[in-house]
């Protein structure tokens, strides 16, 4: 690719160096440890589903029967007794499930033979690597066949009714407006939950819970439609918050496409506990990585905020941590979807080069990545003719630099969650922007020392030094003292804190095992 | 009985964006005051959720407003000359030469001082409008278009001339009403030469409906989107339908 | 009275913009329903100039139409709590330094699962808003922003601790009214604790008016576009008035 | 200026060659004649004004009076006789005026000595031009005063309810909103008047009758709000149509600031004969000269009757048409509003590309000329929305190619003539956009050999294949054939044809000839 901005290519080596070094020892702190949300994706893996009558989810029992157990139960990994419990009643694992359901508590078997454990547990995991690699290779097939028929960047549109048969409606309606990618909104504080609720669902806040019925249905109805319009229409969900590697795991046996991930939006944005959130996120990721799914990571909310402006060097120092955090769990950079955003103050002069400049560069300094661009939300208000001309902006500048994933903004965005009209006008606008100015990346060149190439470059030098900063401090200190986005999270303070686990010497985990042969991983 | 609402994303929700200026200064009072104007238009409910001066004495507002109100939709009647059933211009062709069996004839113009040509031309110049060519390129039709700002009063003479089948005319300025005042004088000049009867006469424009046009006086009107297909269509049909009668 | 009607270029031609969605196919008949449904709301004219499709069975319209409904203008009363005479922090603090005479204590947080403190930092914290200074940076005030997604419960129990004068909450979604929901949920348990006369509760976020909030119980309600110098100034002239009475 | 668009030095300097070679005859055949309204347009600068009790404005009158008197009277100049009536009569000029309105006929006065005349003459010039003088001295100190305070591009917004005391409601809020150009449209048809109507008026369709009283209560309104706002608003009007130099006349005495004014549009579009539009041109535009008016060009025209991407050859080859006829008019490049219009069909791929490159080409083809850019408008659609986004784009390529005189785009163009509100959002959007990506002009360059630059490079081809072709046909024969505007316009054909008028021997008129010396234009 050639360049634009002529960013020296010794400082963007310094500074993924300085990411490594950064990531280095949280890498080293979260391989030693698991959560309960972890053992529960694992459990999922393993099959295990459904939920008891009071509507706790089978993986949530299998783990606090654990848990109330022995305290230290756990640090074997959940998958030991649940396995052990297949063995010992030779059910299948719907049956051993409803059994859990109905009060079968794994916790009180002994254990079989570890080699029978053992067997048993690899037939689990050809079982989902089976599965899960089908879907890998149905989306392959798929967007083969559909080569070229979606929108360059990629168009994707929310729906957030809280009702999955209406959200149902409102993607097939966005699909055959020309949306890519349909993203599923969660429910308010979902994120908070430390379970994924079961079964269907059409009461949610805001947006749908995340359930894998819900998945099933929404991926059902994307299809269809995709076959219609014979584009493949990518589904994403939300493998973040308390449940993030479930939520993966989830996503990766219904084929979900795509992932808002990322290694510290918890932390800071949802006050989740800063150890349990790296843990969480890195064995989510390997399993985005083993299912193909593509990672949101969450720049954007550095920007809604702090001043898009002043922390602009956030969102990069960010992206450099959060393609570090992503390649240590295996992901590699055409499956890292970094994140970034068109949210400053409309009315600074210039704004609109700054904000070229910031996309360019983040375009030249991660090549490979579908980068994936956020819409104006903070500046949006009530005056929807100025908001359709702030989008109609931003749809230029991720075209105008080659942006991946493209997150339709919406007029309305300081009114209401998107009416069908607000999404059909975001799509229009973007598929005109788009088609018009088509070829623009490729004809136009920056002013050596313009406004644009000079902002680039003193952004990337705060970057490094806020990097440095970091380094120097070491992450988990320097997120105490609030050096990111504003706030202050205490290393032991936050919630899912006590669903942190220390692995044991016997820690049995097939399924991270696989992934980590498979991606590579391997020490 | 279908009865439809206006819909936001929830089936019958009712939403409705409004915007409007008030003359009056932009302010908490003119927030309320355009609040309450909605609501008399029978909504239930409204948010005012921008205003801003547009000078003095003048501020703008955007709403949200739900309504309940609701239509029975299978009572509507569309009232659209341009249907989705018309010929293209092998079928016209066709149909002149089996129904009709001469070539007809057609004349058109912007009459009064409407120069809007674009849109006359797009249904009767050679190359047409949009991949739908014009009257000019029907094997079965002579096309006359007499451009813009045409009299009524020459139209006439040179449809006559000609010996035309149909009259065309186009429509586009709509100020102060100025397409009816014409309109209506075509209409009454062909009437007191007791020639209203002779012609298929046919009005388009973007503001001009069928209702419109009938009401006027003229067989048929045509909106925004006509194409030579629509015009023609109805022309063929219309002068089949007159040699039965 | 003054009578005021909606203004497109002429005094009270009564012109307003429409836009909306049914769940019906776009077409003709579509259109013919979009007009006749404006019209039903009472407007006298309405020309629908644009349809789109949606979906297969959804279409979008934009429509203009005219009004003659009026409002008295005079009749209006404004319900908004951030008057244009507001004190600034150096007034407020010199207020409060002759009027009240101690500093004055306020504690704040986005309650129930709401985490968007963007708007309640623009209030209380130190740097402000548009160059407008948050009660942190009033000599006169001790603030408190306890921050995202705290239960109405622990606010309560945390402004008995610091014995605040006033609570502000904020609440920002709205979606199935679940700011009403806390809101109410927030009087409700400071009544059951006998609690509610101890407090001036302020409410406030882009979607509440004064009128909204004061129903639910609250002191006042603030709105889009407030400064920290609005809600200061109503606490402190508040106070004052609850000492007199 | 430094050049993206490396245009070759050598093709635009054959192409200017090629508008004098094709306006070389035309501007003799031009010199050689008068008309009706030039003759009109004398005596209004003498100072002939008023009406009759059937509105016949006194201009009108004595022209009338002299060809009925005798055919070949007017090839003497009319203001021979209406200079000879005032000696005669010892009147001032408002005496003669209310004399003539009352039925006092000029033409059956038997000449004074030749020597009064042009003594008498000589004083109406000084008058005249003291007052023209005056004006423009005015606006430079106002200019001088507000400077810095004006957009750029000059933002330029319409005002049209046809009732020009609620034209000043609309103009002053325009104003107000931060508009820095007035246009007064006039009503449909007044162009094909073969007078200009007498006092203010409150009855227009689509637009409000030019007066010179209208001009007048305009002008004092703009003023006004001008003085409040700090900024120096201009007012423009249309020295176009059957009265071009009279109207041209009037704004040079009631200090309008620009003027529609083309030399071909009245051909082209409102089927006025060839010859009367050519010698009526000149005259305007001396007097435009003179005031220090701005002209403004009718290219956008061409691009509203044929397709914009094909025919962008035509809006150049005018372009140098206008500029042509203009310097043999003595109007100076910098008074030069050469136009264009951003007229694409949106659904172009590319499209964006190709207006960037229009609209860059005319700026360095033009460096000195303040472009008049034309909006959207055939394109435009009762989709308000999309509208809108048209808008944006275009206020875009205008700041990014640094137009001189952007003409705002309603939203509601293909709906009603503009509401105050669309006028509003009009200003807002281009204030948004403009202000956000200030600076990219400079800080932007084309990749050689890219479809920008190709586009140029390719249109100035075709515009001097054009011209060629003229040169080779002669201008007249070409207007004749339909060469321009896919309009074909017979020589003696058209409106207001019998109002050309060869000039005598004696032809006296002592404005043209004081407007020659001052503008340099003497042989
Ligand atoms: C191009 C244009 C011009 C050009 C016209 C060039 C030309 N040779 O036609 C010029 C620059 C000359 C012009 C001038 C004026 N214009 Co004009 N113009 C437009 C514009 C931008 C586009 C019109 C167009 O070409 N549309 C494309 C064609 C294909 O669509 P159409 O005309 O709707 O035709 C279709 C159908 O309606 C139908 N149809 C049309 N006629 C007929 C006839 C028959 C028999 C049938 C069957 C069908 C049919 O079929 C066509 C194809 O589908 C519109 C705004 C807009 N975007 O609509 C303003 C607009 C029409 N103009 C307007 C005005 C006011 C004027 C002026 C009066 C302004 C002035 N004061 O100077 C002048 C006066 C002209 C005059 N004397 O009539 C207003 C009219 C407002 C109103 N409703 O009253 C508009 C809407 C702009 C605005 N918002 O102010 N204009
Ligand atoms: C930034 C933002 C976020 C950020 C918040 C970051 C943060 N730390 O605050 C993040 C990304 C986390 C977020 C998340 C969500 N958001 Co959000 N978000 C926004 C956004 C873009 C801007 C809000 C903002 O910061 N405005 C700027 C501030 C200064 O304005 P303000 O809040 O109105 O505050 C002013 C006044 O209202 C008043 N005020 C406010 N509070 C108080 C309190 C008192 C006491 C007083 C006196 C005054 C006062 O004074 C302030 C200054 O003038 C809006 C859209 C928009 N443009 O408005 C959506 C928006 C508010 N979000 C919305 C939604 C739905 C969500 C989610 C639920 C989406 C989801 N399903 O995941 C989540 C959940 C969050 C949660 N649990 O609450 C919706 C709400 C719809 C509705 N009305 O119900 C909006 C409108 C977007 C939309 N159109 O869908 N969001
Ligand atoms: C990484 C990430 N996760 C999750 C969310 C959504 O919010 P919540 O935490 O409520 O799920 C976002 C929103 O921006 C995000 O960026
Ligand atoms: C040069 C010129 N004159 C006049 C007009 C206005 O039209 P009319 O001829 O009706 O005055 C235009 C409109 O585009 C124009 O460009």
């Amino acid at each position: 690719m050639s360049t634009k901005l002529h960013l020296p290519k010794e400082s963007i080596d310094h500074a993924r160096q300085l990411a490594r070094a950064i990531a280095s020892p949280v890498v080293d702190f979260i391989d030693k440890h698991s959560s309960v949300t972890v053992e529960r994706a694992a459990l999922r893996l393993a099959g295990a589903d459904g939920a008891n009558p009071d509507g706790v989810p089978v993986p949530n029992l299998v783990v606090d029967q654990l848990r109330a157990a022995d305290p230290t139960m756990l640090e074997d990994g959940a998958v030991l007794r649940y396995v052990n419990a297949l063995v010992r009643t030779g059910d299948s694992v719907g049956a051993l499930n409803a059994r859990v359901a109905a009060g079968y508590n794994v916790a009180q078997q002994p254990l079989v033979d570890r080699e029978k454990i053992v067997k048993k547990a690899a037939e689990l995991v050809t079982t989902a690597a089976d599965r899960i690699k089908g879907n890998r290779a149905h989306r392959e097939l798929k967007q083969e066949e559909f080569h070229g028929r979606n929108n360059s960047p990629l168009l994707y549109l929310i729906v957030a009714t809280g009702n999955i048969y209406e959200d149902v409606k409102q993607a097939r309606a966005a699909a055959s407006q020309g949306a890519d990618v349909i993203a599923v909104i969660r429910t308010t504080a979902q994120s908070l939950l430390d379970y994924v609720p079961f079964g269907p669902t059409t009461e949610g806040f805001g947006g749908t819970y995340a359930t894998q019925e819900n998945f099933r249905i929404m991926r059902a109805a994307l299809d269809e439609v995709g076959e219609k319009e014979k584009r493949y229409i990518l589904l994403t969900n939300y493998a973040s918050g308390l449940c993030m590697p479930e939520i993966a795991a989830m996503g990766a046996l219904e084929r979900l496409d795509m992932m808002l991930n990322d290694s510290m939006y918890g932390i800071l944005f949802r006050d989740i506990n800063m150890y349990r959130t790296f843990v969480d996120q890195k064995f989510s990721r390997m399993i985005d990585a083993y299912a193909g799914s593509i990672i949101n990571t969450g720049e954007d909310n550095y920007l809604t905020t702090s001043d898009a402006f002043e922390k602009a060097y956030t969102v990069l120092a960010s992206q450099f941590l959060n393609e570090r955090f992503a390649y240590s769990a295996g992901l590699p950079a055409r499956l890292q979807g970094l994140g970034h955003a068109f949210e400053m103050d409309p009315s600074i002069k210039n704004g609109f080069l700054y904000e070229l400049s910031q996309a360019q560069m983040a375009r030249e300094i991660f090549p490979e990545h579908p980068l994936k661009y956020m819409p104006p939300t903070k500046f949006m208000s009530g005056d929807v003719f100025k908001g359709l001309a702030m989008n109609t902006l931003f749809n230029f500048v991720s075209k105008a630099t080659n942006q991946g994933i493209h997150l339709l903004g919406m007029l309305t965005e300081a009114v209401h969650t998107p009416f069908m009209m607000d999404r059909f006008l975001a799509v229009d606008n973007a598929r005109y922007v788009m088609n018009n100015m088509e070829g623009f990346y490729d004809d136009i060149e920056f002013k050596k020392d313009g406004i644009i190439v000079n902002r680039a470059h003193d952004v990337l030098t705060k970057t490094i030094s806020f990097m440095e900063e970091v380094e120097k401090t070491g992450l988990f200190d320097a997120i105490e003292q609030g050096l990111f986005a504003e706030v202050k999270r205490p290393k032991d303070g936050g919630k899912g804190f006590e669903g942190l686990i220390k692995k044991g010497p016997a820690y049995f985990n097939p399924f991270e095992d696989h992934l980590k042969r498979e991606l590579g991983l391997e020490r | 009985m279908h009865v439809v609402r206006p819909y936001g994303d929830t089936m019958d929700d009712g939403k409705v964006q409004l915007s409007f200026t008030l003359p009056v200064p932009n302010g908490a009072k003119g927030r309320e005051a355009a609040r309450k104007l909605v609501l008399s238009w029978g909504f239930k409910e409204c948010e005012v959720v921008h205003s801003t001066v547009l000078a003095d004495d003048f501020s703008m507002y955007v709403a949200y407003a739900k309504t309940e109100q609701s239509i029975d939709y299978d009572s509507v009647v569309a009232d659209e000359a341009s249907a989705d059933a018309s010929m293209d211009m092998e079928a016209v062709d066709a149909f002149i030469k089996e129904h009709i069996g001469r070539k007809i004839v057609v004349v058109g113009a912007c009459t009064g001082f409407d120069a809007h040509t674009v849109g006359i031309d797009a249904i009767m110049n050679m190359k047409g409008f949009n991949h739908h060519y014009g009257l000019e390129r029907y094997t079965g039709i002579d096309a006359y278009n007499l451009g813009a700002q045409v009299p009524n009063e020459k139209l006439i003479d040179y449809a006559l001339k000609v010996k035309a089948d149909a009259i065309l005319i186009s429509q586009v300025v709509t100020q102060k009403d100025t397409h009816i005042h014409n309109m209506t004088e075509f209409v009454e000049l062909l009437e007191a030469k007791g020639l209203r009867e002779r012609f298929i006469c046919v009005a388009g424009g973007p503001r001009i409906g069928n209702k419109l046009a009938v009401e006027l006086g003229f067989d048929v009107g045509f909106g925004r989107g006509t194409y030579a297909d629509d015009v023609a269509t109805f022309i063929v049909k219309k002068i089949v339908e007159k040699q039965k009668a």
